[in-house]
């Protein structure tokens, strides 16, 4: 049975990240009154991908692209899916934190290997736009994890399915908050979407990727996309009794995420960690102390 | 010279200081013999003190010796007593005079070296006659000797800067000896006797606080000599002026004798127990005046100078402390002080003969130029400051361990100030070694070391630094005695007043 | 017309011409000795702002034609309270055939990338020009483009047309 | 359209993908590039057909070149080429880069660029319309099906010829030639 | 095996080696590494052997022990380990150098000191071996002269500083308890008054927190690192500064013991509360300001002093995860410090001793090897799942967390993403981008340089996925503490509370990866392309100019600058320079006239006579 969630659990998370992906493309261009293109393009996009002969700058930039995508396939293994959770007995919620690291890290490692500025820049953007959300994030995942003593993620799930979800519980509302404030930074969409400015540094750590690189490239957006939002649903709003529930659940999030992308300007990468270190934290840093004092 | 009173075999304590006396009056007629041999008297002449001293020692342990010259019975005649502090010390000033001397052979070649062997060889005998003398008058008679060898020896180089310095010390010595003698003067008056132990056994009779005038005078007389704070002015010109030779033994020895000659004052004549408070904050002071004044010298000789009134601030603090460790303490600072300190003199003389001038600043570069020089001072200054290998951690360990015996919260403060002094004194030694062996020289010169016969010397001091510093029971049961024999006056009295 | 101007120029140099081009714009033609020194006495007058230098090939009479027009830049002097700002266009000509005149740079540094460009496109020499390198061309002429006498067809015909088609478009032709 | 029968996909997805999601490179030289905003915003939305401007040559596969090409920018436009990968189609926009447009006798604009790069597909016209432009991609879509945009094979096969070419008209170049000499295949 | 002999060989071995050094550098090197290793494979047979102890010597009358326990064997085993490396390392990096007698003298006689130190049983012989290592480590400090005199001249004051308290601390604990052997006192200090350990602590923790470099006496250690011969900081960096710890736990756990250390003081202001605080602060400021570095040793050193806040945390936290955890990232932090400072020695041997990192990049190319030590150096750093770091790091924030630290664990995972940043910093500018033009023809770092960064990196990967050997061996030490055990299995810590399985991971990842490959492997063969031909707007790639280094990350430096100037070092350097114009002032009382000094002496009797009429003593 194990077996069998193992291979199933990524697949999943990949139609969803694609379908995802496809489905903003759609919603964007009907926001912009335009027909937009099938629901099916992205996987048009990277069939063509696979078909084109890319080229590549050394054998770190064919290992780094490789790292990241198996980076979020592995993450993907410890987010719990609507009862499927293949990994949930080996390290829980920090494996998850110290995980997601990995995919900008191998980005960073092969852009660092193509020797282009524009990719450094987009690096170093991404770097610092990660420590900008990761202040208020880790205050919200402690408030979190001290809040239910915990911490395992299916743990916290399981406790949100009986006592109602986190997200309306009194101590945790901020941090919920808080959180929806930082998701499109966590994202990486529009408000935040310093480090893929294709205006300003030519699509940042991705200027180099040609065909195969471009197409594990956009796999590993998609699956970000899938993991963003799943912690959230996770984290939050409960987790989900069976698979239906769980994907209705995420696409309602990411729609609302969709019409901030679609309405919001790129903010300049101080403006994005001077915002994330402002208001989020501050609520986030409020959160904490409800929780502290509710727990005494 | 009737033979001594009861003592069994093993040379007369006297020898140790009629011989080099005798030799002193004699160099100037061997003089007239051949010029060249003058130069080897001294170095014969503390061979046989030292080995006289050996030979002593262990007698001495259960029972001091007493040496009546002149036939008059105990109370009235000159009388020497030999106990356990005086051959330890005579053993010392011996140890270190040989080493001196076997340095001068090869230092010292300019100038009048007649007299210069003459004034070494008085110099080292009035300090053996301060230590083993018993009663009062002899001590100042010695003491006298001592002073003015010493000014005269500070002035040998003939520069400006020599006789200025050996003026000014003179005329403090003057002022100092002056003193002591009132000071002597006054006791006779009040007790009719020079004797030293008469004079206690007297004075535990009447109560110390009568004698307290006479005290004040003697001790602050005695004091310029073991450089106290407010009295140590002469010192720091002194010893820099002064030859190397000479200022390892003037810091080495003299300083020591003198505050031999305070303690032995304070201890059995008056053993005023109350007023020590005083001297140990008047060791502190010392002890953090000189640290400061080294730390802002870049003159190697008055860095050393200054780091010489240090020590003798922390000796004077163990002291001070009274306890039988505490003086055990202060005993052995006071020889790995004339261990390190003569050390540290003789290499930097040689280093400054080489570099040419006395700024710190122009030994840039010795550990190439002098590796062996180089690292005697190096191991000198770690001894110094107390690091384990050496033997200045031993001591201060025992002088700390006493000081936090005392549980009072005053030593812990003190304790606190020492430690400072302590840093201070890292801070500059440890600059200096920066300076020989990590500063780039500007021009590359060859290996230029230090004559064999001044290496000589050098290598004995670090082998006793390094083996007492691993090894320090050789000392420790020699100090005990002497420690406790300097303590109890009763004990002293009895022994020398059957 | 502002007077005081037209009399000062017309006292201190002989041989200028003075008339008004149209509503707002002073046509001045001298002689290309005292063009230096017209520049300078128009620059402390308020007209300093040297806004462009072309230059006319008149091929028949064998001469060029500096064109030099100047504004005030920005300049309430109490030339101009009355009427609006009036240019200034100052003309001179050089001989055609080894054509050579001095920079005037020392008096308005904005000269430089005016006079680089009438060296390449005219050949025009200047003296006391710092770097009178290539700046907008990328192949060398023997005759500079815009002169009069450069045949573009002659050129194109002999530079471009030589080059073969490559592939399936070749062998047809 | 064919872009939804599946059996297509499955016996050809190289060429279907490459049908329907043509990334381009604009490479905004001479006035064409008016054009271009307008079929890509809302009036006549170019990504129905999968058509996406993208920020680098690597991740294109249609290289579109609007409006005339003066001697200078062909460097670019070389290098650009050059850039992109393999399976790559190039479509000259407007008629300057045909035979030169009304710039026909100028002594700095490059008269036929298809002597210096391989050229798939032309879209006439002064300035075509955005229609234009999706009439082309239809047109480019024809020409993948039938395998005749092959212009990144023609330029590997006469990759000498073209080199001499680009040489001729712009003197020395600063990169070494992509593909060295012995590469025939 | 007697302990005795085991110090005797060290000692004597590293005499030895200086005068062979005389002879010949062949067999003086041959002979350094032979002591080193005989010294790893003697501690590593000394595994069974737990509280023997021999009276070895007497000095001034008090009984000098050796003795070995799981703790003390655990630290020698690494000391002896990075010390046999580092010497093998130092082989080639010293050939053409000056004094390399010296040099190989004093790193023998650190290690020796270091070893002496952990099997002293008792106070004294503890710091005798103290002071030894800390006079040999000032000699190597200031090897390489210029900018190093000062720093070793600042360390060695501060360890005065240190040793000084102890000293005191020892001496106090001789005065009330008349014995020094840490067996004996930890049954004795039972009887202690909570004020009395208060100050005891107080005063050991000082001497132990300057040498670990904890947050306000950590400023000597920046400039001792970037300014120590390179071989020697690897020494330095994974062991010496860790001596500090190995204080922290000898004090607080084997002399005062858990229960007493660990309610020291009420409410808030608990000992080991504050001390858990200062080590969270010691994370966070030195993380950010190692982002500001571009000297590579200057990078790693203020890394250093992060890390040793993790430890700090760790074992002032006081459970045994906590203790455990603290203790295992001692061992983990000194294996990628160790590495990462051979990479950049391997990188200064090769280019002369560049350590700018503005100026170096592209060294993948022509270093394979060190690159990938570098790479698995900042993995292990930054705590990346499958590397020893993540263990450790991860066993602190369990610990924080389920005890309700929750702003403890917010700045120790902050260090954790400051760390990321400043890792990438450091192998992007040396490693990736550009290869500039006069570095064109470097070749590989030599094999003895190799050697040791394949170990360690193989230590890296080997302790992180099976890192129940290392914890089964740390989790007997808990125990010996008084702690309640964690049931360790091979692959991790099998507990209700959260499990760790590190084998999952491992298996998880390999597998994903080769299906990432596959993928990766769908497309065409991609075409390998030369550094110059990449995208820059159609223009040709400017010689040595398009290498983005300098002011890396631009926008954060502007926000973070201002808060982030060393105070603390500033207000010392104050400090000192008032002390010296006190000196300067206090040489004034010797003016020099005759008449002064008369008078003095004067003064003085009138005032011995004054203290006699005013108190009649």
């Amino acid at each position: 049975m194990q077996m069998i969630e193992m291979i199933l659990s990524p697949l999943l998370a990949l139609i969803i990240g694609i379908f995802f992906l496809g489905l903003s493309r759609k919603i964007m261009a009907r926001i912009q009154w335009r027909y937009g293109p099938p629901i099916t393009q992205p996987v048009i996009d990277v069939i063509r991908l696979f078909s084109q002969k890319s080229v590549s700058h050394g054998k770190l930039f064919n290992l780094g692209i490789i790292f990241s995508l198996a980076g979020s396939l592995v993450l993907v293994l410890f987010l719990p899916l609507a009862q499927i959770c293949p990994l949930s007995g080996s390290g829980g919620m920090l494996v998850i934190l110290y995980m997601m690291l990995l995919a900008p890290l191998g980005i960073a490692l092969s852009g660092g290997e193509s020797a282009n500025p524009n990719t450094s820049i987009g690096i170093s953007r991404k770097f610092i736009l990660a420590l900008g959300y990761e202040v208020p994030l880790l205050l919200i995942l402690l408030a979190l994890m001290t809040h239910y003593k915990t911490i395992s993620i299916v743990h916290i799930v399981s406790i949100q399915q009986n006592t109602g979800w986190a997200f309306v519980s009194l101590p945790l509302l901020l941090s919920g908050i808080a959180y929806v404030l930082i998701l499109p930074a966590i994202l990486g969409i529009r408000p935040f979407e310093v480090v893929q400015a294709s205006q300003e540094i030519s699509s940042g750590p991705m200027a180099e990727y040609g065909g195969p690189f471009l197409a594990l490239a956009t796999i590993q957006h998609a699956l970000s996309l899938f993991i963003g939002i799943a912690l959230f649903v996770n984290l939050f709003l409960g987790g989900a009794g069976n698979l239906l529930i769980f994907f209705l659940k995420m696409l309602v999030v990411f729609v609302l995420v969709l019409f901030v992308n679609a309405a919001l300007p790129r903010l300049r990468i101080e403006q994005a960690v001077k915002y994330l270190w402002r208001w989020p934290t501050l609520l986030a840093f409020i959160g904490m102390i409800i929780v502290l004092i509710v727990r005494r | 010279m009737d033979d001594a009173g009861l003592f069994s075999g093993g040379p007369n304590p006297i020898l140790l200081v009629v011989v080099p006396l005798g030799f002193a009056f004699a160099l100037p007629l061997i003089g007239f013999v051949s010029k060249k041999i003058l130069k080897y008297i001294p170095v014969g002449v503390f061979m046989f003190n030292l080995v006289v001293a050996l030979r002593l020692l262990p007698l001495v342990l259960k029972q001091p010796i007493l040496v009546e010259i002149g036939g008059f019975s105990p109370p009235f005649c000159i009388n020497l007593v030999a106990g356990p502090v005086g051959i330890l010390f005579s053993a010392l000033i011996a140890l270190a005079g040989l080493l001196v001397a076997v340095y001068t052979l090869v230092y010292i070649k300019e100038g009048p070296e007649e007299k210069y062997h003459i004034l070494y060889l008085l110099l080292l005998t009035a300090a053996t006659g301060v230590v083993l003398t018993g009663d009062i008058f002899n001590l100042f008679v010695f003491f006298e000797i001592l002073c003015i060898s010493s000014y005269t020896l500070v002035a040998y180089v003939g520069n400006r800067a020599g006789i200025e310095s050996s003026v000014k010390y003179l005329i403090q010595g003057a002022v100092g000896s002056s003193l002591l003698l009132i000071g002597i003067g006054l006791l006779y008056g009040l007790f009719g006797t020079l004797n030293m132990a008469d004079l206690a056994r007297q004075i535990v009779s009447v109560g110390s606080s009568s004698a307290f005038i006479p005290m004040a005078f003697m001790i602050t007389g005695l004091g310029i000599e073991a450089a106290i704070f407010p009295l140590n002015s002469w010192l720091p010109d002194a010893h820099s002026s002064a030859p190397s030779s000479v200022s390892a033994i003037l810091s080495g020895i003299a300083i020591e004798v003198g505050l031999y000659a305070v303690v032995r004052i304070l201890f059995t004549l008056f053993g005023l127990s109350s007023f020590f408070l005083f001297f140990v904050f008047l060791g502190v002071l010392t002890l953090l005046i000189g640290e400061m004044c080294a730390f802002s010298q870049n003159n190697i000789k008055r860095m050393l100078a200054y780091s010489s009134i240090g020590q003798i601030g922390l000796i004077l603090f163990a002291f001070a402390i009274a306890t039988a460790y505490a003086v055990t303490g202060g005993l052995f600072q006071m020889i790995s002080h004339t261990l390190g300190k003569g050390l540290l003199f003789l290499a930097a003389g040689y280093m400054i003969v080489r570099s040419g001038s006395m700024e710190i600043s122009s030994l840039k570069g010795m550990g190439k130029r002098m590796p062996l020089t180089a690292l005697a001072f190096t191991i000198g200054a770690f001894s110094l400051v107390g690091l384990p290998p050496f033997i200045g951690f031993p001591s201060k360990f025992l002088i700390i361990r006493s000081a936090l015996a005392e549980e009072a919260l005053i030593f812990n403060i003190l304790i606190g100030l020492i430690l400072l002094g302590t840093v201070i004194e890292g801070a500059y030694f440890f600059r200096v070694v920066q300076v020989i062996y990590f500063q780039k020289e500007n021009e590359h010169q060859k290996r230029h070391e230090a004559p064999v016969a001044a290496l000589i010397p050098m290598f004995l001091f670090m082998i006793a630094i390094v083996a007492i510093g691993i090894y320090p029971k050789l000392v420790t049961g020699i100090l005990d005695s002497a420690a406790s024999e300097l303590l109890d006056r009763v004990d002293y009295i009895r022994s020398v007043i059957q | 017309m502002k007077d005081p101007l037209k009399d000062k120029l017309t006292s201190a140099f002989d041989g200028i011409q003075i008339q008004p081009a149209d509503r707002n714009q002073i046509s001045i033609t001298a002689n290309k000795e005292s063009i230096l020194s017209v520049l300078s006495l128009l620059k402390s007058n308020g007209y300093n702002h040297l806004a462009l230098i072309s230059c006319v090939d008149w091929i028949e009479e064998k001469r060029f034609e500096l064109v030099y027009i100047l504004s005030a830049y920005m300049e309430k002097d109490k030339h101009f309270t009355d009427m609006e700002k009036t240019n200034i266009i100052l003309k001179t000509s050089i001989y055609r055939e080894k054509p050579q005149f001095i920079s005037a740079i020392p008096i308005f540094e904005n000269a430089e990338p005016y006079e680089r460009e009438i060296h390449e496109l005219y050949g025009i020499h200047f003296e006391g020009h710092p770097r009178l390198t290539p700046l907008f061309l990328e192949r060398e002429y023997k005759t500079p483009p815009f002169r009069k006498d450069f045949d573009t067809r002659k050129y194109v015909s002999d530079v471009f047309d030589p080059i073969p088609f490559v592939g399936k478009k070749a062998d047809k032709r | 359209m064919d872009r939804n029968q599946l059996i297509k996909w499955l016996k050809a997805p190289a060429k279907m993908g490459h049908k329907y999601s043509l990334h381009a490179v604009y490479f905004c030289t001479g006035c064409g590039i008016i054009e271009v905003p307008p079929s890509i915003t809302a009036r006549w939305d170019a990504e129905r057909f999968g058509v996406l401007p993208v920020a680098t040559p690597r991740q294109a596969n249609l290289f579109l070149i609007t409006g005339y090409v003066s001697v200078k920018t062909l460097r670019a436009i070389i290098r650009t080429y050059e850039q992109m990968p393999e399976p790559k189609y190039s479509v000259g926009f407007g008629s300057c880069p045909i035979n030169g447009g009304m710039y026909w006798d100028s002594y700095n604009t490059i008269k036929h660029l298809d002597k210096y790069i391989p050229i798939d597909g032309w879209i006439a016209g002064c300035m075509p319309r955005p229609e234009a432009i999706f009439v082309a991609v239809t047109h480019l879509w024809t020409l993948i099906d039938k395998d005749m945009a092959d212009g990144y094979k023609r330029y590997r096969d006469h990759y000498q010829a073209y080199r001499a070419n680009q040489e001729h008209a712009l003197g020395k170049l600063e990169w070494p030639p992509l593909f060295s000499n012995e590469t025939k295949s | 095996m007697s302990l005795e002999l085991l110090l005797i060989i060290a000692f004597g071995g590293a005499i030895v080696t200086y005068l062979l050094g005389k002879i010949s550098c062949r067999i003086r090197e041959g002979f350094a590494v032979l002591i080193s290793l005989s010294l790893v494979v003697m501690i590593a047979c000394l595994y069974g052997e737990n509280g023997t102890e021999s009276i070895y010597f007497h000095f001034l009358g008090l009984p000098l022990i050796m003795r070995t326990n799981m703790l003390s064997w655990f630290f020698a085993m690494a000391v002896s380990a990075l010390g046999a490396l580092s010497v093998i390392f130092s082989l080639n990096y010293m050939k053409n150098r000056e004094r390399t007698d010296f040099y190989y003298l004093m790193l023998l006689m650190v290690n020796a000191s270091m070893l002496g130190i952990i099997f002293s049983g008792d106070l004294i012989s503890f710091f005798i071996f103290w002071e030894m290592m800390s006079w040999s480590t000032f000699l190597l400090i200031s090897y390489n002269r210029g900018p190093a005199v000062a720093a070793g001249l600042k360390y060695i004051i501060m360890s005065i500083i240190g040793s000084m308290a102890m000293l005191v601390g020892v001496l106090s604990l001789y005065a009330t308890y008349e014995t020094l052997n840490m067996a004996t006192l930890a049954e004795l200090i039972g009887s202690a008054s909570s004020g009395y350990l208060l100050f005891l602590l107080i005063i050991f923790s000082i001497a132990f927190a300057i040498k670990n470099a904890l947050m306000p006496l950590h400023t000597w250690l920046p400039a001792a690192y970037a300014e120590a011969p390179t071989p020697f900081n690897g020494v330095l960096s994974g062991m010496l500064t860790r001596m500090g710890m190995y204080g922290f736990l000898l004090i607080m756990y084997v002399i005062v013991g858990a229960t007493r250390a660990l309610n020291l003081g009420s409410g808030l202001f608990k000992f080991h509360y504050i001390l858990a605080w200062l080590g969270a602060i010691t994370i966070v400021i030195p993380t950010f300001i190692a982002i500001l570095q571009d000297d590579a040793k200057k990078l790693l050193a203020w890394s250093a002093v992060g890390q040793g806040g993790y430890m700090i945390v760790g074992i002032a936290v006081g459970t045994n995860l906590g203790l455990s955890g603290g203790i295992f990232h001692t061992l983990n932090h000194a294996i990628y410090i160790v590495l990462l400072f051979m990479c950049v020695g391997a990188i200064q041997y090769r280019t002369g001793g560049e350590r700018d990192l503005n100026s170096l990049g592209g060294f993948i190319k022509k270093m394979p090897f060190t690159f990938i030590g570098t790479l698995l150096g900042i993995s292990g750093l930054v705590g990346i799942p499958l590397t020893n770091g993540f263990v450790s790091k991860w066993l602190i924030y369990k610990t924080l967390i389920l005890e309700g630290y929750p702003f403890l664990a917010f700045a120790a995972l902050i260090g954790t993403w400051g760390c990321i940043l400043y890792c990438y910093k450091f192998i992007h500018h040396i490693f990736l981008g550009q290869l500039p033009g006069k570095y064109q023809n470097v070749q590989k770092a030599p094999f003895s340089m190799l050697l040791p960064m394949i170990i360690l990196s193989f230590a890296i990967l080997f302790f992180g996925i099976l890192p129940g050997i290392p914890l089964k061996i740390i989790d007997t030490i808990g125990t010996s503490f008084g702690f309640k055990s964690m049931n360790v299995t091979i692959w991790g810590i099998a507990s209700e509370t959260g499990t760790l399985n590190t084998i999952n991971i491992f298996a998880a990842v390999l597998i994903v990866s080769i299906i990432a490959w596959l993928m990766l492997k769908i497309g065409p063969k991609a075409v390998s392309v030369a550094q110059e031909d990449t995208y820059a707007a159609g223009a040709a790639i400017p010689k040595d100019k398009y290498h983005y280094t300098v002011d890396f990350y631009n926008p954060l430096y502007r926000m973070i600058t201002p808060y982030l100037k060393d105070f603390i070092d500033a207000f010392y350097m104050k400090f000192a320079h008032w002390i010296q114009s006190l000196c300067n002032g206090t040489r004034r009382v010797y003016t020099g006239y005759v008449g002064n000094y008369v008078m003095y002496i004067v003064l003085f009797l009138a005032l011995l006579i004054f203290i006699r009429l005013k108190w009649s003593l």
